[in-house]
């Protein structure tokens, strides 16, 4: 059985064949592959050509992106069969904007929130100051936009993935 | 003399403690908190206690609870590590107080260093040079600063006596341009801090922190064990440390000026075990007391292991009364050790502390490697505690070896369930200026960017999108036969070692 | 110059080469049979092929096929590691031939010291002490012997030509008793062996088996860096190596002596690369060469970890045409390093290989502790291959220090799966003649039971009967619950881990 | 819910009440104690009385052992509750005789069998000599007896756990 995948990371995709057990071709080139899972370790063993690859690899928590841990690097890619591709195509960029949550990333206590409802913010701007593990960390908005709903206030503790702010 | 000592500590250096106990044949309690019943300090000891709840205040900084352990088990010496209450005063008082040997310096030592203008006046009475400034006067006007200016020279700091982060901080490059940044500096401080008071340091240019690990014992014999480069720092957290330091290399003399220096400072304040003298060194070789650790610190295994002294067990010598072990001639530096400090932290997303459950972690092992770490597989990184997860030490013949060991070691480590800024170190060691030895304290800060570093690096894209695809269909196929599609929310652990077991 | 060098080994072995490899920036290809498909050196190696299957014979014995993955990966320099190909002659030829560095010595010095009665002729044409005795004529008659018995001087040996395993073997104190013990040696050879030859050796009594570690360069430079003691032997395989040797000590005179004659030895065959020369002690320490072994050994790690040197970079360096990194006078033994060699194989019946799935694997880490391993949680030990699973190495200021530091980390080190003998090593380390550096090759064998050393040890016997009750408890509660008691035979790892889920 | 267990080790006996969750009592002496499985790791932790214990736990392989290792040391136990133990009391000694059968503990080459069928043992001597991980191990009769049945010879192969020999 041949399966064809188109796998996405960054902003390059790959068109990813397997072609039997031990034959796979990425854009039309083939390889040779020996592909194992470690017994006892969450560690795949690929030998590709020869040349020898170890990584970690797992689903990610709250997407659909596959999380590759090779080499101190960390890779995430998005795998589609090519139904999979065709609809995410069709939906678009549509799905771009929308709101923004920040959540707490850790359980902790909030020293500051420096941004009020309302206002404008940037790429980068520090949204909120969480006190957790001794040390003062500044959660920085990941993009431009007007700060929806602030829910929590300086003192207060917060558990882990709570929603604290918004930006839209 | 004492045989059973009670380590008032958690993690890694309460395991290292355990170690040098037991390497001694000394019996051995450890104290917990709720969050560390299955630590690694409480199955290696002896004996374990818990001693309060998670948070450390409620546990780990409750001196009463630990004093009374103490008593309950007939420990009659406590180790209390670094951090929580190894720089009390009052607990070294506490336990002298309760004929408990406190394993460190006298309670008046600690106290004389605690305190930054008692400390600065104590050496200076000794020759011991300072950074020139008038930090321990925090209130002075305009008028009496810039005065000031003049005597302490230019470039200069001006900082916030209430500060810190950097809020409120000046560069004063001339006379002129004093007195616009003083005023600035002031309403910064003021809008941050609610104090506009400020004072002024030399500006140390280049500046490297570099210290001197001090050991002294009961009868005053105090000696150095060579010096530390800490240099390697992000908000002011050491980040990777080297002994010898390249800065100093093989300047042997100006290595015996700094560390006489040192032993002298530690001698003012008549200091027993093992302390940390730290200095700020400018390019051309002056060097300034900022201030002493009166404790074990976390970096001293690159001491050990290019001095091949086991600093924790001469602490336990000297606690007991014995003579140090060598004398300053004996002290020689030998190859050369690297640590790297392995912390729970995300390092692509701004150094945020990560969290989480240890589902794998496989250590570098082979020649010149060691760790230490309270942690293993199945270890729950909390949010409670500090975020270091291990320190890894390797040496090497030289400079040069230690470095390619270190990359080496880091390539081999392998921890699964937490973020960790092994990316962090990975990049530092391969950039020219750290290799060269060219770096000072704000090394991290202004001028290296992990992202630029790794954007220079080889990445293999390609190879990561066969692996993904391999896991995928496997998983999809999988799943098709035997879990339905939505189940796929189990932790990453479980869901390989299902798949290991149907594939065995 | 070769920047690829193929290590045609597996384990432990091949793992340090390909860590060495690493830190000096060379590229790996490592081979394996089909046992080894998820080993540690494979994933370590930045290329790997598959060479065979499992057995030795039709994999890494295999010259050939490795030759033919060298020259199709254009990797020009071989490292054999130790056993498989490293002892043979005709695959340094071969690798030669087809020009690929051999790294190692020359193919006409492992042919000298491989063959027994050549190496003798060689190191005594050299002026090199051997055990004095016949062996090199094994068919002499009676009378012959008798008359050479009287050259040799009692006690002797009366040895089997054909021999090993002690079988033919007598002790000879008198010439009186020597024609009735010849009489029954030869009967005893030719029912074991079907052949009655004998020869003589003199009988070393209270031997030491201390060998000197040999490292020579391109240009005939030589150097030893120390010796090892190995007495601590069971059937002729080491199990526990120390540097220095106790017996030799700080006795800084003898040790340069039997140094420069280990030096002569390897001169006598115009020795390339690291070599160890192994030597008989007796008590009034005369010195005799044994055998000199013509590659990287086992226990090469004590000595890097005394000297500071590593050994297999500087095979690597030396390979590669550079001359050696030390002169004899800068070669220092600093510290003490022992060695204990975890075997897969069961310490507490009579040392049986024991083969299994190692389902828990947590090393002993912390100062001073070296772990040299080729396998890790989930791998396989299967029968193909020596019981070798790790080599725990531990360096200390003292002796002392290393034997309480060794004890511990046996303590702390848990493998789960398969037997080994860390209990053997645990018993051996608190021997009164082993603490006291008193003993001979003979100590394991004729002087040591393990049982008996456990007799004296305390034990804990109730406290086993409450973990054993409450975790039968627990499963019996559960089972009743959930699983039908039949199915207790899931392995003890899934057993657990499903109990763990389930008590998260 | 009080359970009461009979646990021996060797020849030692222990009366073993699980009183709660924190206190057990042996042979009548009560103990406080906290006991858990360590997250990730066959490895249980026992404080008693404040000492501080960790051993690996598991059932035997083939009997109804419970194999506890600890401070490298192994301790096979045989737990019973008090219903158990009337049984197996009343079974009593008459199953420690019986077939002695000696299997092979690994794969392996047989060197040489130096016993024939018939042939009177005593606890001790040499049965086979079997070649494994480049070793010859000699497997040693547990007890004195007659050797019943040899099922190899010299030049055999053999699997794990295959029959080789009995002794009667």
């Amino acid at each position: 059985m041949m399966s064809k995948y188109i796998t996405t990371i960054g902003e390059k995709q790959y068109t990813v064949e397997l072609i039997d057990a031990t034959h796979v071709s990425v854009n039309d080139k083939i390889y040779e592959i020996d592909f194992v899972v470690v017994s006892g370790q969450p560690v795949f063993s690929l030998l590709l050509n020869g040349a020898s690859f170890q990584a970690e690899v797992y689903p990610g928590e709250e997407d659909d992106l596959m999380q590759v841990l090779m080499r101190g690097r960390l890779y995430e890619a998005l795998v589609e069969d090519e139904r999979e591709k065709r609809l995410s195509s069709a939906a678009g960029a549509a799905a771009q904007s929308g709101e923004f949550v920040l959540r707490a990333p850790m359980p902790g206590l909030v020293v500051k929130v420096p941004v009020e409802e309302g206002a404008q913010v940037q790429k980068g701007d520090v949204l909120l100051i969480l006190e957790s593990m001794k040390m003062q960390n500044e959660l920085k908005s990941p993009r431009e936009g007007k700060v929806t709903r602030v829910q929590v206030k300086a003192g207060d503790s917060v558990e882990q993935r709570q929603v604290m702010l918004s930006v839209e | 003399m004492f045989d059973k000592v009670l380590i008032a500590n958690r993690g890694e250096i309460a395991v290292r403690i355990i170690r040098a106990c037991r390497e001694l044949g000394l019996q051995t309690v450890a104290v917990f908190s709720e969050a560390d019943r299955n630590a690694l300090h409480v199955r290696l000891a002896d004996e374990a206690y818990l001693i309060g709840p998670s948070p450390s205040r409620e546990s780990y900084l409750q001196m009463e609870r630990i004093l009374d352990v103490a008593r309950k088990t007939k420990a009659s010496a406590i180790h209390p590590g670094y951090g929580f209450l190894a720089e009390r005063s009052d607990f070294a008082q506490a336990c002298e107080d309760s004929g408990i040997t406190f394993i460190g310096p006298r309670p008046s030592a600690i106290s004389a260093m605690g305190d930054k203008a008692t400390a600065r006046a104590t050496v200076i009475a000794a020759g011991v040079p300072v950074v020139p400034g008038t930090e321990d006067v925090g209130n002075l006007t305009n008028e009496k600063l810039l005065a000031a200016a003049r005597k302490i020279g230019f470039p200069l700091l001006i900082k916030a006596t209430a500060g810190g982060g950097g809020k409120g901080m000046r560069e004063v490059r001339n006379i002129d341009e004093m007195p616009h940044l003083l005023e600035s500096a002031r309403s910064e401080a003021l809008a941050a801090f609610g104090n506009g008071d400020v004072y002024l340091e030399k500006l140390v240019e280049g500046a490297r922190h570099i210290e001197f690990q001090i050991m002294a014992d009961m009868e005053g014999n105090t000696v150095h064990l060579g010096e530390r480069e800490c240099s390697l720092q992000r908000r002011h957290q050491k980040l990777l440390e080297e002994a010898p330091s390249p800065f100093i290399d093989d300047d042997e003399e100006f290595r015996q000026r700094m560390g006489e220096v040192a032993v002298k400072a530690a001698k003012a304040v008549n200091y027993l075990n093992a302390g940390t003298i730290e200095f700020l060194v400018d390019k051309d070789k002056n060097f300034y007391f900022l201030e002493m650790n009166t404790r074990l610190q976390v970096e001293h295994p690159i001491t050990e292991e290019v001095t091949g002294i086991d600093i924790v067990t001469e602490q336990l010598r000297i606690a007991r009364g014995r003579q140090l072990s060598v004398r300053q001639e004996d002290v020689k530096m030998q190859g050369w050790a690297i640590e790297c400090r392995i912390n729970a932290e995300d390092a692509h997303n701004n150094f945020l502390p990560s969290t989480g459950y240890i589902s794998h972690h496989v250590l570098p092992t082979g020649p010149g490697v060691r760790v230490d770490t309270g942690v293993f597989g199945g270890f729950q990184i909390t949010p409670y505690y500090d975020s270091l997860v291990s320190k890894l030490v390797v040496k090497g013949e030289s400079r040069a070896q230690a470095i390619l060991r270190m990359r080496r070691a880091l390539e081999e480590y392998r921890i699964v369930g937490v973020k960790t800024n092994i990316p962090f170190h990975q990049s530092i060691l391969e950039q020219a200026r750290f290799i060269a030895g060219k770096f000072d304290t704000r090394f991290v800060e202004e001028r290296f960017s992990l992202e630029e570093a790794e954007g220079g690096k080889e990445t293999h894209p390609e190879i990561a999108a066969i692996f993904a695809t391999l896991v995928a269909h496997e998983q999809a196929e999988r799943s098709a036969h035997i879990i339905s599609r939505g189940k796929r929310d189990t932790s990453n652990w479980k869901w390989v070692s299902r798949w290991e077991r149907m594939n065995r």
